[in-house]
């Protein structure tokens, strides 16, 4: 419980904090710090919740399926930090941002990191849904960071698109309460999520079915899902890189993982059901992932900007992960909770190595990046094989989840694998067709290199290339208890 | 028809308040001035509020007088001023935001009203008539809502839309449940606010980067043809 | 204990695989490394695994180990058996001559704005993947490594990267290698949801039905299809070949799409249950639309790189061929000859591994001496550089399919095998194999012509360009490489008996069918079917060749003083009198070509554009004649064009929903949610 | 017993090889006749070869090595081929050695010599040669294949000796696929050796030769080799064409009797022939280049037919 606490409030204190210091230099170290705490408290946590089974149970809830994520969140965000600092230092230089803004996106970044912690820990699905809406209230300050007519606009979409969605989460959320109110009788407990649970199939199924709707469209916003997307690569391409960083690595993950506790809830509750589809949850969460997955995919090939052509592939894989849950079976679960993992950590990988790339060249635009590995090997490499990962190469995760993805499709559903290979090689082209020209090529007379921070990178992709090459026991058996949890039945 | 003279005169109150919401929010449609819309919405506060006192009185939960409070506090009082003032220091107090097709506009609606009631009706089974038919209103109001957020083209008049939906979900949370644990209505409560703060925040935002508070000039980032 | 040796040499030489590629990263910083640690940890790479190879083929020993990476329930298994012990064998003599060329080859990249560390990592690698593919014995292992061989692969020939084209090949390679993949793990996935669990032992065990039999065939035949270059999904390779480095073009080439075949092999012969005779009628078909459509693209290509790419796809054709006679046979009842035809199959494996290695490290020779890609600028090189001449005539008889080289002895067997189709019940499979084989022949016919092309309007004649008449011999290490292959490529044609002996175990571990009657007449005669049916003696043809040369080198003694007192005259050649005789004159390859293409006209699509001037006192005098031939490959416009189109109008209209206007956006949810609410309700 | 067939194998391809400029010569014998003129003696290429022989060496400037040793590579390869062809005699070890395939790639080896030697000294005659030669070539070996195989499918083999055996054995039958496959072997034969109308062996008009144009730049030794080799490759395909489809009378034992007969009966046979082929050329005239593949692929049609009416009619068991 005191990891617990430590992972919650520094972020919280480091906000308050950040949010009066004047002093860039001291604010960003003072930002990783922050940062390396929760990362600390944050694995403490984990092997507690490892070693002896859930803890909490009120108003906190951690199990294995959250404790991951948690974890996962706080080491993205620390390694973010890390490359803040370099990225921020040098949008003052270029007077970007003054230092009253530098405070902002600090307090911001700890902020966002919070809200997302809360959001994963709590028990309560209201809270949940507070904290979900808190992000949005503390990321839209940052998209609007550069005040540029275009970083406005993408915070006015992204705040009034991520609000409504939100709103009609709670409405799905008021719902559920409704039906949890004739199930459970302390009316303070009914929206615990450990109660609803327990009590999943005595919940009424129309109403969760409309509840269900709600919440699908209202967290699916969030999460980015064709066709309630449209904030997400405005508000990726106009913010600072590392905010863009932690959206695509945190944000989306965090939706998601609401929207699967949901998704618990109504299959318990839809099971034996003869008004709905038992699997209403499972069908509609297969259909919003491919369409995601396919469109996403077309979206690649007409960018123009760097940042938006990642965020499209962001929405992607989110598309895939969404595909997988919705096929529930041990199988594809554990698949999508790996792709979970790699995909934010290489994603996030790349947004650090695209922010310098754009620092380097002095442009988001594509047509004027070139010849990056000519110009800075570090950086050039590591966007080229950030990418390799990310459109499923091996060695690295990213393949090896889709491996177990495809395979579980080829045996529930052997038809849907053809719109999946197509979307895969679309995406694919979409990808490289800009890419291959950035980094190769010889060095443009404009660009320059850079003092750069490629740790963040580094780790990142070791981590991502050992789960590709071997998933430790331990993190397998994790995964394996979080399978447990959703299906109901082990792979190990 | 007997079944509604069955229901006590509380509950018959309950129920002719949510009529009543439901007008405010077809006015909110209708109204095209931005002072005009956002006096509705405070109107349409006062009425929330008293429809969660009532329900309170009804059942007697302490916590909901609370609640009611908040609800006259921020969406009667709070709120509305904010909106008014931002709209006066950015002197679009008086500025029209009209429909382009009222009669269109309000078939839709109406049809809206029609189908949320449809959606409602199998929560019937569940519960005694006036949560049914309460779920149905509020359901209602959301889309209106949503309905207006997506026909008004002033940044202003898309928060009040956004403001009436939230209004929608709240009388939903009172009426049909008798609202939330309080924590999450605290939560609730400063989200909205947080958010409302944030809005004024960005309409300067915009006011400086586009002359106007037409979200329609907002359509910089698109994928179509350049 | 042998068992144990080959654990250790197998562990030895994946490790120096990647041990080379690993301490070819400093290559940037200390280029010595490269020579004096990568390249020779490669080499020894190859020659632990031509040893291991030597062991399994010879001795018999065989492996099956896990290793405990890969998934949690399901480690890479790695098994080491007859028919990996052959690709294995083949990857590694490759490998080891590859890495006797590449020191003195890669030289030229010191000056260049090229990274050797990243040539060097990604060479290792390249062969590493290949190895495991070779040796992986579950489905998870067998992708990882397939995969890794292609993004290797995918870095080497991007190599050099300022090149647009190059940069647009490796684009094209990459993009059909992640489908070919995605194809291949479907066709596992078929597998995998009719057997326990993904290890191929599972696999060899699963039961399909038909359907899904069949489905898994079409599949395998795609996706292995596509790395090895069928038609029509060789498009690849003609763009990927030219643009890569000439050593990594011989891997490539002359290993890497063996890999692809084994793959197919293994997954035919071993996995899929009982064969069907359908599958062998697809097998021919695709085969021999293959090789006749390689070889006379090959035939009008002037990029001497580009036509060796187009001849693999003729080969690989030739490769499938025979596997589909060894199908056929297979489903009807008629299994020495099935194994015959795998037999052909694989020596021709073989031999296409060692020719075309070698052809492309001659014109990595040239290239590098001439500067030249382009035919049409060569010539005379054979008195410039002698022994890559040589060697590159070597190449091209054995490529040719004349005896007594190697390429001759596959196409017999091959046609030894089409001949025993009076054996076969159904009179439609009768006639079919007989027109196959015609198809063959022809195939065989044009090959020769297009060597014939290549090598005279390269090496003989007059050098048409000052790069050309430059040109001097190449570094020992180079001609060293070629002289290994170049001797291979003789070999393994002076002895056919042996190899076909060598290659019988592999068909016997696979098929469990002995083929005693080919080797029984001894060393000196391979009898396939029996003495009385067809014999062939390459050692006498040889023989008498030698005899012939034997003869010459005679008179030339014989003459010796006579020479002296009279030296043999040199004169300039007949001119018919107008006198001086031009570089210009010479037949060009394009002109050497001319009457292929009036006979097959209809195949290519070619451009041809004609820019005369007339002589302005004689009109009907040309001053200046120019004349334009330019290929497109058809499958490419019927097939890869509309598909590109394709994707890029839905990309077009589907970015139309992002108008940028926010209530359309909110429009969008709400429809959403009304329509789900419909939906449910 | 076995050092005797060897010796006697030897004697025959040596006999083969003396008397291929005597057939040529014949056929040159019986044109002169239908176009009545006078023609040279019968010994007339021994002459010539003779002459060749004793004369000096002219080399191009731009002749390579390849250019010297083409000649005795490309004649090694046809007196190979003589060697496996059985001539008078059957049962022979020499026609072990290869099957009609590898006679197929024999001459595939001289022609591939054959025209790098044209390419070599880098004149556009020498060019033209060779790339017509190729065209030709390209085009007649799949179709002598097919004859082959033809052959090989009624006889259930593609060596040589064993075919003719097998045909001794049917006795006289009409068989369509052999009728086929002799008509594809006569057309074959005539593209190969380059006779008319492919090909006119008489003309040294620069615009329609092929073998001439070459080895246009050789001289001496080197032009004898080629003319010979030439010479021998047209002997071979006669006696093919004797032996595969009128095989009667050729010797199955070594005894002396026999081999007399056989002997007598070749060279009536080769005598016809030459007769019929000299008849053939002198009333047709020679054809366009861009024919010949129509050409080649009539025969290629025919031999693929009577393959295809073995399978279908004659082999349905």
């Amino acid at each position: 419980m005191i990891a617990l606490g430590w992972t919650l409030l520094f972020p919280l204190l480091g906000a308050l904090i950040l949010g009066w210091l004047a002093k860039p230099n001291a604010a960003s170290l003072l930002n990783i710090a922050t940062s390396a705490v929760g990362v600390m408290a944050s694995f403490v946590l984990a092997l507690q919740v490892l070693a002896s089974g859930p803890i909490g149970g009120g108003l906190f809830y951690i199990d294995a399926f959250n404790v991951y994520l948690i974890a996962l969140t706080a080491l993205v965000g620390f390694t973010t930090a890390i490359f803040s600092r370099p990225y921020m230092t040098h949008e003052l230089e270029q007077g970007r941002i003054g230092t009253g803004r530098l405070r902002l996106y600090h307090a911001s970044f700890q902020g966002f990191l919070f809200t997302m912690q809360l959001a994963l820990s709590t028990n309560n699905l209201g809270i949940m849904w507070v904290a979900l809406e808190g992000a949005t209230l503390a990321t839209v300050l940052l998209v609007s960071l550069y005040r540029t007519p275009e970083s406005v606009e993408a915070a006015w979409k992204y705040f009034i698109l991520c609000g409504v969605g939100i709103a009609q989460a709670l409405f799905g959320t008021v719902l559920l309460y409704l039906a949890a109110s004739q199930a459970i009788p302390d009316a303070d407990d009914a929206l615990l999520w450990t109660e609803l649970y327990r009590h999943a199939a005595e919940l009424e199924p129309s109403v969760m079915g409309i509840a269900f709707v709600f919440l699908m469209v209202g967290y699916g916003t969030k999460v980015g899902l064709v066709p309630l997307h449209n904030w997400l690569p405005d508000a990726h391409s106009e913010g600072p890189t590392p905010m863009s960083a932690v959206l695509s690595g945190l944000l989306l993950n965090v939706a998601l993982y609401a929207l699967v506790r949901v998704k618990m809830l109504v299959d318990g509750s839809l099971a034996g059901e003869t008004v709905h589809n038992p699997n209403l949850a499972g069908y509609l969460m297969m259909g919003f992932g491919m369409l995601s997955f396919i469109v996403a995919g077309l979206f690649l090939h007409r960018q123009r900007d760097i940042k938006r052509l990642f965020s499209y592939s962001s929405i992607e894989h989110m598309g895939l992960m969404t595909f997988a849950f919705g096929l529930g079976g041990p199988l594809a679960t554990f698949g999508a909770l790996l792709h979970m993992t790699v995909h934010s950590l290489t994603k996030s990988a790349i947004f650090v190595t695209v922010g310098h790339a754009s620092q380097i060249a002095g442009t988001q635009s594509m047509e004027r990046i070139r010849g990056l590995i000519s110009t800075q090997p570090s950086v050039g490499w590591g966007l080229l094989i950030g990418t390799v990962a990310i459109a499923g190469f091996p060695p690295f995760g990213v393949f090896t989840s889709e491996f177990l993805l495809l395979s579980a499709t080829m045996e529930a559903w052997p038809w849907l694998t053809i719109p999946l290979l197509v979307g895969i090689a679309v995406a694919f082209s979409g990808l490289f067709r800009h890419l291959q020209p950035m980094v190769f090529g010889a060095k443009p007379p404009s660009q320059d290199a850079l003092k750069v921070n490629m740790l963040p990178v580094y780790i990142h992709l070791f981590l991502v290339l050992w789960l590709g090459l071997a998933i430790p026991g331990f993190i397998a058996g994790w995964f394996d208890q979080v399978t447990q949890l959703i299906t109901g039945r082990g792979l190990l | 028809m007997t079944r509604y003279l069955e229901l006590q005169l509380v509950e018959q109150a309950i129920i002719t308040l949510a009529a009543m919401i439901l007008v405010t929010s077809f006015a909110l449609l209708g109204q095209s001035r931005v002072v005009a819309t956002i006096r509705t919405f405070a109107w349409q506060g006062w009425l929330l509020a008293l429809t969660t006192a009532l329900v309170a009185w009804d059942i007697g939960h302490p916590h909901l007088y609370v609640s009611a409070l908040l609800t006259a506090i921020l969406k009667g009082a709070l709120i509305p001023w904010l909106l008014t003032r931002q709209a006066r220091q950015l002197g679009i107090l008086r500025d029209v935001d009209s429909i382009v097709r009222p009669g269109i506009t309000l078939l839709i609606a109406s049809a809206l009203v029609v189908f949320c009631y449809s959606v409602a009706l199998p929560i019937g089974q569940l519960v005694e008539g006036v949560t049914r038919d309460v779920v149905a209103i509020s359901l209602a109001n959301v889309m209106l809502g949503m309905f207006m957020l997506v026909i008004r083209r002033k940044a202003v008049t898309q928060v009040v839309g956004f403001m009436a939906l939230e209004n929608g979900i709240f009388f939903a949370a009172v009426a049909a449940t008798q609202g939330m644990p309080m924590v999450v209505e605290l939560g609730v409560a400063f989200d909205v606010l947080v958010a409302v703060v944030l809005f004024g925040v960005i309409f300067f935002h915009i006011r400086e980067s586009i002359e106007s508070l037409d979200v329609d000039a907002l359509n910089r980032l698109s994928e179509g043809e350049k | 204990m042998r068992d144990s040796l080959v654990l250790y040499l197998t562990a030895a030489t994946l490790s120096s695989a990647i041990g080379s590629s690993v301490s070819a990263l400093l290559a940037d910083r200390y280029p010595w490394i490269l020579r004096l640690a990568a390249f020779p940890l490669l080499g020894l790479s190859g020659l632990l695994s031509l040893a291991i190879a030597a062991l399994v083929l010879l001795e018999g020993v065989s492996l099956a180990i896990e290793l405990p990476v890969g998934l949690p329930w399901l480690y890479w298994h790695l098994r080491l058996d007859a028919l990996a012990g052959f690709f294995l064998g083949i990857i590694g003599i490759i490998t080891a001559i590859v890495s006797i060329y590449g020191p003195s080859y890669t030289r030229k990249y010191q000056q260049s704005p090229y990274s050797l560390s990243a040539l060097g990592f990604f060479t290792g690698l390249f062969v590493a993947g290949m190895q495991l593919v070779v040796l992986a014995d579950d489905a998870f292992a067998f992708m990882m490594a397939w995969e890794v061989m292609s993004v290797a692969s995918y870095f080497l020939v991007a190599y050099e990267h300022h090149q647009a084209a190059n940069r647009r090949a490796a684009f094209l390679y990459l993009l059909m290698a992640q489908i070919g993949a995605v194809l291949i793990l479907l066709c596992f996935g078929i597998f995998g949801s009719f057997s326990t669990d993904f290890t191929f032992d599972a696999f060899r065990v699963a039961q399909l039905d038909p359907l899904w039999a069949s489905l898994a065939f079409a599949l395998a035949l795609a996706g292995f299809g596509m790395k090895a270059g069928l038609v029509p999904l060789h498009v690849w390779l003609p763009e990927a070949h030219p643009v890569a480095p000439s050593h990594i073009s011989a891997l490539m080439s002359g290993v890497m799409l063996k890999v692809a075949v084994y793959g197919f092999i293994r997954l035919l012969f071993d996995f899929l249950g009982p064969l069907r005779w359908e599958w062998g009628l697809v097998l021919l078909a695709v085969g021999s639309l293959t090789a006749i459509y390689g070889v006379l693209y090959a035939l009008v290509e002037t990029d001497l790189k580009r036509v060796l790419a187009y001849s693999s796809v003729e080969n690989i054709g030739i490769i499938f061929i025979c596997l589909g006679f060894s199908v056929t046979y297979l489903a009807n009842g008629a299994p020495i000859l099935g194994v015959l035809g795998l037999i052909a199959a694989l020596y021709h494996v073989l031999n296409h591994a060692l020719f075309k290695s070698l052809l492309f490290l001659n014109a990595g020779a040239v290239i590098e001496r001439s500067h030249e890609h382009d035919l049409e600028a060569m010539g005379g090189l054979l008195r410039r550089m002698p022994w890559t001449g040589l060697f590159f005539l070597l190449g091209c008889l054995s490529i040719s399919a004349l005896p007594p080289f190697n390429g001759f002895v596959s196409e017999w067997l091959t046609f030894q095998t089409a001949l025993q189709a009076t054996a076969l019940e159904s009179g439609v499979l009768r006639a079919v194999i007989p027109i196959v084989a015609a198809i063959l022949a022809l195939t065989g016919a044009l090959a020769a012509a297009c060597f014939v092309r290549v090598y005279g309007t390269s090496f003989l004649g007059q050098p048409r360009s000052r790069h050309v008449r430059r040109a001097r011999e190449v570094r020992t290490g180079m001609l060293v490489a070629q002289a290994c292959l170049a001797g291979l490529c003789v070999l393994t044609g002076l002895l056919p008996t042996m190899v076909v002996a060598l290659i019988g175990t592999v068909t016997e571990s696979l098929l469990h069918q002995p083929i005693a009657a080919a080797t029984r007449h001894g060393w000196l005669w391979l009898t396939p079917i029996g003495p009385e049916t067809a014999s062939y003696s390459a050692p006498l043809i040889m023989l008498g060749v030698l005899m012939a040369l034997v003869a010459w080198f005679c008179v030339w003694v014989w003459l010796r003083k006579s020479r002296k007192s009279n030296p043999i005259t040199r004169r300039d050649p007949w001119d018919c009198g107008f006198g001086g005789l031009t570089p210009r004159m010479q037949y060009t390859a394009t002109a050497f070509a001319m009457p292929f293409e009036q006979v097959f006209r209809h195949t290519w699509r070619l451009k041809t554009q004609v820019t005369r001037e007339m002589d302005a006192d004689l009109p009907t005098k040309p001053k200046d004649l120019e004349y334009q031939l330019e290929v497109e490959d058809r499958v490419w416009l019927w097939f890869y064009a509309p598909v590109g189109k394709w994707v890029l109008n839905a990309s077009r209209h589907v970015a139309r929903i992002q108008t940028g206007h926010l209530r359309h956006y909110l429009a969008y949810s709400f429809l959403t949610l009304i329509v789900l609410l419909w939906l449910i309700s | 017993m076995k050092v005797v067939e060897w010796l006697f194998a030897l004697l025959q391809m040596a006999v083969f090889v003396a008397a291929a400029p005597l057939f040529s010569a014949w056929i040159k014998r019986v044109k002169c006749w239908l176009q009545n003129r006078r023609s040279p003696p019968l010994n007339q290429p021994y002459k010539d070869l003779r002459r060749l022989f004793s004369k000096q060496v002219l080399l191009a400037h731009t002749a390579s090595a390849l250019f010297r040793t083409a000649p005795y590579l490309v004649f090694g390869a046809t007196v190979i081929a003589a060697a496996v062809v059985p001539l008078i005699a059957l049962e022979l070890p020499t026609a072990r050695i290869a099957d009609a395939i590898v006679l197929v790639g024999l001459f595939g080896l001289g022609r591939f010599f054959l025209a790098l030697a044209g390419l070599d000294v880098g004149t556009s005659f020498g060019g033209m040669g060779a790339s017509r030669e190729m065209t030709v070539g390209a085009l007649a070996e799949p179709a002598m294949l097919m004859v082959i195989f033809a052959l090989a499918m009624v006889a259930g083999s593609t060596n040589l000796s064993t075919v003719i055996q097998s045909m001794l054995a049917q006795g006289l039958a009409l068989r369509p696929s052999l009728l086929f496959a002799l008509l594809a072997l006569l057309l074959v034969g005539i593209a190969e050796t380059g006779r008319v109308p492919v090909d006119n062996p008489a003309t040294h008009l620069e615009l329609t030769m092929i073998h001439e144009a070459m080895i246009l730049e050789y001289t001496g030794r080197q032009l004898a080799l080629m003319e010979w080799a030439a010479q021998l490759k047209l002997m071979i395909y006669g006696v093919l064409v004797c032996n595969l489809f009128f095989p009667w009378g050729i010797a199955q034992t070594l005894d002396v009797a026999s081999l007399l007969i056989a002997g007598v009966l070749l060279c009536i046979k080769l005598i016809i022939l030459g007769a019929v082929l000299a008849v053939a050329e002198s009333l047709i005239a020679k054809m366009r280049f861009f024919k010949a593949p129509v050409f080649l692929a009539v025969a290629f049609t025919l031999a693929l037919v009577g393959m295809l009416s073995f399978v279908m009619l004659e082999s349905a068991s």
